[in-house]
């Protein structure tokens, strides 16, 4: 049952997307493999809160589902990022992301 | 008995397949003998056949007509073309002209080119040029007509190159195939015209149509113009005339039959076959005579430049046949082929002589470096003589008789002194100039560099044709055809003495200053004034057309040689060579531009979101 | 959750039991043969299954909703078909590719098994992702598929005698997908929230009912649909996003490739069908629009990119971009059955032969790869013509081995869209439904497109067919490629002939489900 | 039943071809001669339907064959023959023999390979001649590419991959085109009649509304004259040509240029009779400048195979300039320059490969003087340099003096230009003579024809030679046969356009405005689902 969209929304959609340009900003600028993983993170977790957000303008708990949803998806994948970096850097023995471009062309 | 008109075309056929077809059935070549017995026997048979039939058909009634029909050859809607043979007296003259002076030249030939190898290639193209020839003149539509008109052309392209391996033989020929084609093409084009207009090509169906009475006079003209493109081309008239004087290149039999007798009159052939069209466009009429009346003084200058024995002699063939399209101009059909006859006998003999003069001269062309040859060869210097004298129209000679028909036609027709009839006179006095210059100087006169080492080279083969062409050179005047019937006769009225006194004077006035000027003239050519080294050169008509057309259009052949318009695609190739090599750079490998990328495609979707 | 529901979602059920057998067996009795047979087992069964259920949905029950998430209907079963006939070939291929690359006795053991896992749980969220009729499923479908991808991308990695540049270019391009598919996920659940925050509801029907009170154009929803579209076009790379795909494809192994390369396409086609249809966005201008600019730069940009290409994986990368790009072509006609069925028939044009085209690279990489193991060549990958992956390496091979070049050059024909093979038949779709959108500009967009394609399809068709004057082309000797390979790619040549010269038979089961 | 037989030898006898070459060598090329002479038999099964081509007014086809294939969309595999079809068909077959035997000894590498490429492109362009399904027709017009293709790509001369790749995007592009008009016209007839189908005789009848009709005939238009070729669209055919192997120049210049003028009188003057008429101007230009602009470029080759390429590019455009002359003779004679220009054309590239199978050169500043050398070789040369200068008497002749006559009725000045045209060939082929046969022996000829004992041309190639030259003659001095069998599928195209023209007096009823009303109840190809 929609409540006629209170201002909430508006500063919530606002916040979020914010959010999200940061962590877009972040993983364009850093060349650390770890901190672009985090700006990633930002960017995921700038959706989970529009998510929540939005569950809250409407009442009802599917926002709070889809976070949970997303949370687990950030971890997984973390995880196997970490474990991916781990072997980058066994290998070339830096996290440097511009050290990553054999394949081009 | 008419039956028989149907072998006269197809045994030189039969002749140049057999002659074609030897290689292939037994491996070493035939002797000279049988290629001889085939190549001349063909002809000879022909010749004889039109004489039977001539006797025992049309020598009765002048306007009997025989219609033979072989077969269908097109029907396309309403273009109905048939491979059939017309011949009324016309074409019987012609048959006569072609067969009997083509059989002479034939025997001729056997031993004019006794010690070449290629005997069989000469004899099968000889045959070829014949039967081409027949069916030219015995078409009874004009498609068939052009066959024969391109067949002829062919063989003489094959005769001038006949010694191919001189290069300039080849370009000879090349330059008269080319030219006359461009004549030819014009002929088309008339034809097609034609057909518009009147939807039939059938020659007798075509005459029968011009009576009709709404006839649009401006495409009959424009049609008449287009034929006359092509006879003017086949003809060597202005001003397509150029081919003919190289064209000499070839044996000296070919030029006698192929550029002399009989394929060059085909043009005249050709206006007189269609005069129920040209009657009906004063134009075309006043343009052939005009032609004809230009070409004549033109060439008959330049033969006076020449130092070359052929090329006076093909320059004067011109000029002839100059004479000719004047009288086709004027309205004097029958004039016009009697004096086709009668120099298709004498410039035959000319040639034939000149060529047993360059035999005996080990092929030697150059008349300033002969001279006082009528003590070495002289039943030559006899027949040449005949030969000029006819072609200088000296009284009671075939020529005379002809010419003088001529001029008395072009005086009739604007009934006093008139451009066309001071032309012929004017051309009268300078046939008599170059015609005695080239006999006094070939064989009077004193010694040239070459008279030393002459040996009489003439066989029978070679004397008995030029006897005989003597002869109907000389009686040649009384043989006027009786082409009434075809050409509908026209009332000759009297005129006053003195034309024919000026007809008959000129000659004796040319041959006179032709001593004057030539008997003792010293034998060298080299230095020649001004003009005449410009008559020398043919009015510099070769110089003109190089310049103006061969010229531009080589080097714009030679530009375009890798075809333009294929830039096009190699430019869209490399363009997307380039686009490529662009985006290309752009997947360079790393993270954070392709995340750049990702983002900036992301601001466009939503700027369109925005803009659509 | 009834029964009739259960079994209607029966293939997804088989799959997950495979996956926890196969966890089990492997943690128990390692075999590289023993886990691939239950893979095939798995997927056969699930292939079965889905027949199964399709007998169910017959008459009235043209579709049967599970719970609020799923819902079951023809085209998704056909889908999953599809897909699962797929996996089994990448199951092959991967056998083919694991078995040279991996030894349990090494030093450092490395073991192959893991792979088959990671093909099953891609399978499972591919299917989920068809099935997919709420977000969260969608949302759930889409991750697993990437989360199972980025492992198996990586996986050179684990083989340790598999040569080091590929166990880089494997890794590498496993980091490179993993952050550019996290940000466009974490794009695409923007969007969806915003959808979400727009409409009130993650339900593809629900939203459906929503739309026509709330209006149209309300820019929440708008701004939604299209993130949401970004991030599937990532999937699909669709230009402007296509910039990962080469490098990906390139470096990963050559099995993981074809996998992303059609299952992970074809699901995704499979879910925005029904996203599409349900909330019936062909008749909002702007997607449309959108899509349309979107596919004809892929056409242009892929065909592009491809032009000079040398290395084929690269180069099979660009043009299934370029594909892709003719399908949408097909796709945006609507919400007709037609359209629906040109699409369907393109994708399965597309997965047969690209599917091809990467078996054949694959399997002669792996014959190069088990000629140098045994020590019949030294390892190089400098020359261009000793690098299986290079044109050059593909100079004469028709007079080396004429059976595989033949296959080959059937599948290039196909890309190439020549009559005789089915790609040619899929282009007639294409060409069909854009006449009937008569939406010229995409149609000249596709002309253009092929033109440009024939080149580099043509170049390489015709290298083969070179006679080789120089002598070290001959030293690559004849490629001898396992038997099972030699099966894969015949049955896939005959698929595609077959499909070709026949197109009626496809017809009618695309019909008939 | 017979058609089908022809096609399916054709493709069989390729694949025999192919797996027979692992056995022993020469299978290939016999076995092409075996199924090419059955082909020929079965030909023979027509003889009926020439001597008496009245006797079968009611129906227009001879003979056809019909399959349902993609009932989905109406498609069938739909052979059928006609007088046109029938004279194609034997073109083809006969050119095919030509070929084989002018160079049976020529292919060193992979024969049975080549001669199943061979025989799958006279399949292919068989199936272009008898199909009658659009659809069909498309499906065929691409199937010979390919073999062609590999053709050029395998054995042809220095750039062939060049060559071989242009050639095919050149015609595969514009071939795209034509699907594209073919699927547009039976989307509009679907949507007019609402049965959808791609048999050219429903769709005669279709309902186009001029506007798009217009557009569809332009894609079939330049798919077609791609082809032919016609300028601007010629430049892949010189390096096809020069680039292809003698078997393949043969092919390429006797048979697939035809399949372009085929298409032309086959499906564009019937199906668009109005637009043709709108267009007919400008297709008649294009038509008269390739025959000038072909002919200039013939003369200015050194390369003695791009110089008879080029000839061919001079040719083809009296055949469109006669199509679209939209007059029965202009077309009789359009039809009469298709096949005697195969045939001519066909010799010369045979010749000219000889000469290069003798003496290594194709480059007339290395040829010159082979007359003295070669004679029978020459005498032949000079037979068909003279035959395709158009020498009245042979085929080349009545083509093109009754093209231009029937086009001098619809337009007099360019068929004026195209006339001149006739003086283009006179110096080209003239040229060519001169270059290569005339003239002293060239220097750089002396050595090779002493190290290889050059022989003369030999009884197989003499043989076949003649033959082709006897043909030429008798078109030339006997077409009527000819223009009787072809008779009636002109007369149906000229009584369409006359038709039209009748008509245009009342405008068409449709109107794009009709069409769109009616594109509501069917929105889509969906109802017929078999």
């Amino acid at each position: 049952m929609p409540i006629e969209t209170a201002p909430g929304l508006e500063a919530g959609v606002l916040l979020a997307s914010i959010l999200f340009c940061l962590g877009l900003a972040g993983l364009m600028m850093r060349r650390n493999v770890i901190f672009m993983l985090m700006s990633v993170e930002i960017c995921t977790n700038a959706a989970a809160l529009m998510f929540v957000v939005a569950g809250a303008h409407w009442g009802n708990a599917d926002g709070q589902v889809m976070f949970i949803f997303v949370v687990t998806l950030a971890a997984a994948e973390v995880a196997i990022a970490l474990a991916l970096v781990l072997q980058f850097y066994h290998r070339k023995h830096t996290v440097d992301i511009d050290q990553l471009n054999e394949l081009r062309g | 008995m008419q039956g028989l008109l149907a072998w006269v075309p197809l045994l030189p056929l039969i002749g140049f397949l057999t002659l074609v077809a030897f290689p292939l059935f037994n491996r070493h070549e035939p002797s000279q003998r049988t290629v001889a017995c085939i190549g001349v026997g063909s002809i000879g048979i022909a010749a004889l056949f039109t004489a039977i039939v001539a006797i025992s058909v049309f020598w009765k009634n002048p306007s009997e007509i025989v219609n033979i029909a072989l077969w269908q050859w097109m029907l396309v809607d309403n273009l109905e073309l048939g491979f059939n043979f017309y011949i009324d007296w016309l074409t019987l003259v012609m048959l006569m002209v072609i067969t009997g002076v083509g059989f002479l030249i034939h025997l001729y030939s056997v031993g004019y080119m006794r010690e070449d190898a290629d005997f069989r290639r000469y004899f099968a193209y000889l045959n070829l040029f014949v039967c081409a020839m027949l069916i030219l003149v015995m078409a009874d539509n004009l498609v068939l007509l052009y066959l024969g008109w391109e067949g002829v052309g062919l063989c003489s392209y094959l005769l001038i190159g006949f010694w191919y391996k001189e290069p300039a033989n080849g370009a000879a020929a090349q330059k008269a195939f080319i030219v006359t084609r461009i004549g030819d093409t014009a002929m088309a084009i008339g034809l097609f015209l034609l057909f518009y207009e009147f939807s039939t090509l059938n020659i007798p169906q075509l005459t029968a149509a011009i009576d009709g009475p709404d006839i649009n006079n401006e495409v009959v003209t424009v049609a008449c113009l287009l034929l006359l493109g092509g006879a003017v081309g086949k003809s060597a008239q202005l001003p397509l005339q150029t081919w003919l004087p190289d064209a000499m290149a070839g044996p000296t039999p070919v030029s006698a039959l192929i550029h002399a007798a009989t394929m060059v009159t085909a043009g005249v052939y050709l206006i007189a076959r269609m005069h129920p069209l040209y009657l009906l466009s004063e134009t075309a009429m006043t343009t052939v005579a005009f032609v004809g009346a230009l070409t004549l003084l033109l060439a008959g200058f330049s033969a006076i430049a020449q130092s070359d024995i052929k090329r006076v002699l093909a320059y004067s063939t011109i000029s002839q046949i100059g004479y000719m399209f004047l009288a086709l101009g004027v309205g004097a059909w029958s004039g016009a082929i009697f004096h086709l006859i009668t120099h298709a006998f004498f410039k035959a003999l000319l040639f034939l002589s000149a060529g047993s003069v360059i035999l005996s001269l080990h092929h030697e062309q150059n008349i300033f470096s002969m001279g006082g040859l009528y003590r070495k060869i002289p039943l030559t210097f006899i027949c040449f003589t005949i030969g000029c004298a006819c072609l200088a129209a000296l009284p009671f000679t075939s020529g005379f008789y002809s010419k003088d028909h001529i001029l008395l036609s072009a005086w009739e027709f604007h009934q006093g002194i008139n451009i066309l009839w001071l032309a012929g006179i004017l051309g009268a006095l300078v046939t008599g100039i170059y015609s005695f210059r080239v006999l006094f100087l070939v064989f009077l006169g004193r010694e040239g560099s070459a008279s030393s080492h002459c040996n009489d080279a003439n066989t029978p083969v070679m004397t008995i044709p030029l006897c005989i062409l003597a002869l109907l050179a000389m009686i040649g005047g009384l043989l006027a055809p009786p082409l009434q019937a075809v050409f509908g006769s026209r009332p000759d009225e009297d005129h006053s003495a003195w034309i024919e006194g000026v007809a008959i004077a000129m000659p004796l006035i040319g041959l006179a200053i032709a001593w004057k000027l030539f008997i003792y003239q010293k034998k060298s050519g080299e230095k020649r004034s001004s003009i005449m080294q410009f008559w020398f050169s043919g009015w510099g008509f070769d110089w003109l057309y190089e310049h103006l057309l061969v010229k531009p259009f080589k080097s714009l052949a030679k530009i375009n040689h890798n075809d333009i318009i294929d830039n096009l695609y190699k430019g869209t190739a490399a363009l997307s060579r380039q686009l490529n090599a662009l985006l290309s750079s752009s997947q360079n490998g790393q993270v954070r531009w392709y995340l750049a990328t990702f983002a900036v495609g992301s601001v466009l979707f939503l700027a369109l979101l925005v803009a659509l | 959750m009834s029964a009739q529901e259960l079994l209607a979602i029966l293939p997804l059920l088989i799959i997950s039991a495979g996956i926890v057998i196969l966890l089990l067996q492997v943690s128990f009795w390692r075999g590289h043969r023993g886990a691939l047979a239950t893979t095939i087992l798995t997927l056969l069964l699930a292939i079965i299954s889905c027949f199964w259920v399709t007998g169910n949905l017959l008459g009235d029950v043209s579709s049967i909703q599970v719970t609020a998430l799923l819902l079951v209907d023809h085209t998704s079963l056909f889908f999953c078909l599809l897909l699962f006939l797929t996996a089994v070939a990448i199951s092959i291929m991967g056998f083919n590719y694991l078995r040279l690359r991996c030894d349990p006795r090494g030093v450092s053991a490395s073991y192959p098994e893991e792979f088959y896992i990671l093909l099953l749980l891609a399978m499972l969220g591919a299917s989920t992702l068809i099935f997919a009729n709420h977000f969260a499923t969608f949302f759930l479908g889409l991750e697993l598929i990437s989360l199972a991808l980025y492992p198996m991308l990586g996986f050179a990695v684990t083989g340790e005698i598999s040569p080091k540049s590929e166990q880089l270019q494997s890794l590498e391009s496993a980091i490179k997908y993993l952050i550019l598919s996290a940000l466009s996920t974490a794009l695409g659940l923007f969007g969806i929230a915003l959808i979400y925050s727009a409409s009130g509801s993650l339900d593809f029907n629900a939203i459906a009912s929503r739309m026509t009170e709330l209006s149209q154009s309300s820019t929440l929803f708008a701004t939604g649909i299209t993130l949401l579209l970004i991030s599937v076009a990532f999937k699909l790379s669709l230009v402007p996003f296509h910039i990962w795909t080469p490098d990906v494809y390139q470096g990963a192994p050559t099995p993981t490739t074809a996998l992303i390369a059609t299952v992970g396409k074809g699901a995704v086609i499979g879910f925005l069908l029904r996203f599409f249809n349900t909330l019936d966005l062909f008749g909002s201008e702007v997607l449309i629009d959108m899509l349309a600019i979107a596919a004809i730069a892929s056409m242009l940009v892929g065909n592009l990119l491809a032009l000079m290409q040398a290395n084929i994986k690269r180069l099979l990368a660009y043009s299934s971009i370029s594909h892709i790009g003719y399908l949408i072509v097909a796709f945006l006609i609507g919400k007709s059955t037609f359209g629906t069925e040109a699409v369907i028939y393109y994708l399965v044009a597309y997965i047969v032969t690209t599917l091809g085209g990467f078996a054949v690279v694959g399997l002669v990489a792996d014959a190069n790869e088990e000629n140098m193991l045994s020590g019949k060549h030294p390892q190089e990958f400098l020359i261009d013509a000793k690098n299986p992956y290079h044109r050059e390496f593909y100079r004469g091979l028709l007079w080396r081995s004429p059976w595989l070049a033949s296959c080959f050059a059937a599948m290039l024909l196909s890309l190439a869209g020549i009559p005789l093979t089915i790609g040619f038949i899929g282009k007639f779709y294409v060409f069909t439904a854009g006449v009937e959108g008569q939406m010229w500009i995409l149609l000249g967009g596709v002309v253009v497109g092929s033109a440009l394609g024939l080149f580099y399809y043509l170049r390489l068709l015709l290298i083969m067919v070179q006679r080789n004057e120089t002598a070290e082309t001959n030293s690559n000797g004849t490629l001898v490629i396992a038997t099972s390979g030699q099966f894969l790619i015949a049955t896939l040549t005959g698929a595609l002939l077959l499909f070709g010269i026949f197109p009626q038979i496809l017809i009618n089961w695309i019909n008939a489900l | 039943m017979t058609l089908l037989a022809i096609i399916i030898i054709l493709f069989a006898g390729g694949l025999l071809a192919w797996l027979a070459e692992r056995y022993f060598q020469a299978g290939g090329r016999w076995i092409s001669l075996i199924s090419l002479l059955f082909t020929t038999v079965l030909l023979t099964n027509y003889s009926s339907f020439i001597t008496s081509t009245e006797a079968i007014t009611d129906n227009t086809w001879w003979d056809s064959l019909k399959i349902p294939w993609i009932p989905r969309f109406g498609i069938d595999f739909y052979l059928a023959i006609d007088g046109l079809s029938f004279l194609m068909l034997s073109l083809t077959i006969a050119m095919g023999i030509f070929g084989l035997i002018m160079t049976w000894n020529d292919i060193q590498f992979r024969r049975g390979f080549f001669y199943f490429n061979y025989l799958w492109t006279l399949a292919g362009v068989a199936g272009v001649f008898t199909a009658i399904d659009l659809f069909l027709f498309f499906f065929f017009w691409e199937v010979m590419l390919i073999p062609m293709l590999f053709l050029i790509a395998v054995w042809g001369y220095e750039r062939r991959i060049y060559a071989a790749i242009k050639f095919f995007i050149f015609t595969q592009a514009s071939s795209l085109l034509m699907l594209i008009a073919i699927v547009g016209l039976a989307y509009i007839h679907y949507i007019n009649s609402g049965q959808l189908t791609f048999n050219y005789n429903i769709l005669l009848e279709a309902q186009v509304p001029s506007d798009i009709a217009y557009w569809l005939m332009l894609g079939f238009f330049i798919a077609f004259i791609v082809k032919l070729p016609a300028l601007p669209f010629h430049t892949w055919l010189p390096d096809a040509h020069t680039q292809a192997p003698t078997a393949g120049s043969i092919l390429l210049a006797a048979i697939l240029l035809k399949t372009g003028a085929y298409g032309l009188l086959r499906f564009n003057l019937p199906l668009f009779p109005e637009s043709s008429i709108l267009f007919a101007p400008v297709a008649m230009t294009i038509g008269a400048l390739s025959v000038i602009y072909g002919a200039m470029l013939a003369f200015a080759q050194n390369d003695m195979k791009r110089l008879v390429a080029y000839s061919s590019v001079s040719h083809m455009g009296f055949v469109l300039l006669g199509l679209y002359a939209l007059d029965t003779i202009a077309i009789q004679g359009a039809v009469m320059q298709m096949i005697a220009h195969g045939l001519s054309t066909a010799a010369l590239f045979a010749l000219v490969g000889a000469l290069q199978h003798r003496l290594h050169t194709r480059d007339m500043q290395q040829l010159g003087g082979v007359w003295s050398k070669l004679p029978k070789l020459s005498a032949v040369a000079l037979f068909f340099a003279v035959a395709s200068l158009g020498l009245p008497g042979l085929g080349n002749f009545v083509a093109e003096f009754t093209v231009l006559v029937g086009s001098f009725r619809s337009n007099h000045w360019l068929t004026a230009l195209a006339a001149i045209g006739l003086i283009g060939a006179a110096l080209y082929a003239l040229i060519m003579m001169q270059r290569v046969f005339f003239g002293k022996l060239n220097k750089r000829l002396e050595k090779p024809i002493q190290e290889s004992n050059t022989a003369d041309l030999n009884v197989r190639e003499t043989g076949a030679l003649l033959v082709v030259a006897a043909l030429l003659v008798l078109i030339g001095l006997h077409p009527q046969p000819i223009f009787n069998i072809s008779d009636k599928t002109v007369q149906m195209s000229v009584n369409k356009i006359e038709s039209a023209l009748s008509f245009q007096k009342f405008p068409p009823k449709i109107s794009p405005l009709q069409v769109h009303s009616s594109r509501v109840e069917p929105t889509s190809i969906e109802d017929n689902t078999p």
